[in-house]
């Protein structure tokens, strides 16, 4: 392969999205577009001929290198293309925020996780673990969390009762303490004190 | 090459010190030169290219703190506690080192290790951002397709993962709990006007007055403070008559202008 | 290019990540490991050979095509696609670390770097180059981090045994010797560095 078949072949690689003749042309504007649609033939019948899993196609007024169809079935089945299945810490967290606390809404997990939840929340959502089962009292009525039946199937348990140390968890996974409350407990102080 | 094998700030490519401070507070948040006080000190004996296993203590420790004064850096706790430490060396050093031919431990001997550990720290992580680099003149597939639009494949979850992040979850809730701040500020100002009140009624006060009634633990702080600075600025006098007797405050005597 | 090299191909365009020669199995299962790992050295000479714009590393324990250094430039400057952000030095010393030492303790981590770590830490985290993945036997039971897969994606590294030994560095990240030897090694590195 010549150089500039090289080059495009990285660049069309790389590419987010289908690449037109003249954004190709930035890569090296001594070269001329004919030049740059010379190279890209070149390519096109190298993958054709040299008989690569990979092909050429013009698509969107542009150009990308794309996987050949007959594979495509294979690479779904084992699921290649699709994120390791395997849920992160902040995931698991979470998930276990809400397993239980529920229903739970989005602030208080995020007091007791300190961080935000939200792109966590949604995620956890399309993965069917957790849904919205209603809204809380709390100013805006925010949205509240539970866990899914998928969630016990993944566990293998019968219901939610079955979470090992339900109770004690529950407790122990608390959110830390409003301001309000604390104040009484000062003000508590005070009296005992006085 | 200095004779310690100082290795520079993978990150920064200026070579001057910037340092960036929160203005209303003072508090130093971000040093883009020096990522701590082990760096800072590796950074100066690496100017004055001295040898690690022997170093200066005195001489260091003086230009440390003064470092650490030229940066700004008085009020970042892990610079202070490396200042304090050095003053403490720099005092041991003083010590009389004991009879001829006897054992002498070597004060310096803990800083020297944490010094070479963290050199080698440094050593790697310039190591790590040039492979970073290195890596990152390669691009993975710009493209990626949609994932098709299977039934999702199987999720891994077994209850010895949640239970772990339930523990995780706690293990991170309860400090912030044990150590919470009860965000009431006290109202000093408040406690000085009542107190500058009653003054202009009357020459003197007691205590149980200038709290006022029914007090609240945060009334009787606040009017604590207040009487210290109004007492500080001589506005007021505090005058106890017989030890553990009540509290009078009085009334600085009228200025002419008044 | 054979069938299994067309296919191995057409696996690693599609998958958003390094793949492992267990995960490539699964396109095919009636093909032996040995087969596929011969496939994958035929497809990453051919990449060479043929002057490809493209190549093949190994790295987080599996495969991956990437293109080459050489284009890198000139991709940039079409805006084709972007370096990912540099880290700062606190966090390539925490990562440095944590690699090191893994599974550790923030304690250990701030007594070697000499400043908190609470901050990096999540960063770190946040950005999925560390995960927690125990608890300490000290008070208070303290999380143990260690490094990710994408830790060694951003390194470009196949597995942790690619960093360089402790031994060639120095004394430093081993356990800590009788102060003896380490005035010995001191001397002995600075000698070797002057």
């Amino acid at each position: 392969m010549n150089p500039l078949a090289q080059l495009i072949e990285a660049a069309l690689f790389a590419a987010p999205r289908p690449v037109t003749v003249e954004e190709l042309q930035t890569l090296d504007p001594d070269v001329s577009l004919a030049e740059f649609r010379q190279a890209i033939e070149q390519l096109r019948e190298h993958y054709d001929f040299d008989g690569h899993g990979v092909e050429m196609v013009e698509m969107a007024g542009g150009f990308q290198i794309v996987t050949r169809p007959a594979f495509a079935a294979a690479i779904e089945r084992a699921q290649l293309n699709q994120k390791p299945p395997r849920l992160s810490a902040a995931m698991l967290e979470t998930l276990a925020t809400i397993a239980y606390r529920q229903p739970v809404g989005r602030a208080e997990i995020e007091e007791i996780r300190g961080v935000n939840a939200a792109g966590v929340l949604r995620t956890l959502q399309e993965r069917g673990l957790i849904e919205v089962t209603g809204r809380g009292e709390a100013l805006g009525r925010p949205l509240l969390y539970s866990t899914t039946p998928q969630f016990l199937e993944l566990l293998g348990l019968p219901d939610l009762a079955n979470l090992p140390r339900a109770e004690e968890l529950s407790i122990a996974l608390q959110a830390p303490k409003p301001i309000d409350d604390v104040d009484q407990d000062a003000a508590a102080f005070v009296e005992a004190d006085s | 090459m200095a004779a310690i094998g100082f290795v520079s700030d993978p990150s920064s490519d200026s070579s001057a010190p910037s340092i960036g401070v929160l203005a209303d507070s003072g508090f130093v948040v971000e040093l883009e030169s020096f990522t701590g006080p082990l760096d800072l000190l590796l950074h100066l004996l690496g100017e004055e290219r001295i040898d690690i296993a022997d170093i200066p203590i005195a001489r260091i420790a003086d230009q440390f703190l003064k470092a650490v004064h030229a940066l700004g850096l008085n009020q970042a706790a892990d610079y202070l506690e490396m200042a304090s430490r050095l003053v403490r060396l720099k005092a041991q050093m003083l010590l009389p080192r004991g009879a001829d031919g006897e054992e002498w431990d070597d004060p310096r001997a803990e800083l020297v290790r944490r010094l070479l550990e963290y050199q080698q720290i440094k050593e790697i992580a310039v190591w790590m951002h040039q492979q970073a680099d290195r890596r990152s003149m390669r691009f993975a597939r710009g493209y990626l397709p949609p994932p098709p639009d299977l039934p999702p494949p199987p999720l891994t979850l077994d209850l010895v993962d949640l239970l772990a992040a339930v523990e995780r979850v706690i293990a991170a809730i309860l400090h912030p709990v044990m150590h919470r701040v009860v965000a009431r500020p006290l109202n000093v100002e408040g406690a000085t006007l009542r107190i500058q009140t009653l003054l202009a009624d009357r020459a003197e006060i007691t205590w149980t007055e200038a709290i006022g009634p029914r007090p609240t633990i945060v009334d009787v702080l606040s009017t604590l403070l207040a009487l210290l600075e109004l007492a500080r600025r001589g506005t007021a006098f505090l005058i106890q008559t017989e030890a553990f007797g009540p509290v009078v405050i009085v009334r600085e005597s009228p200025r002419p202008a008044d």
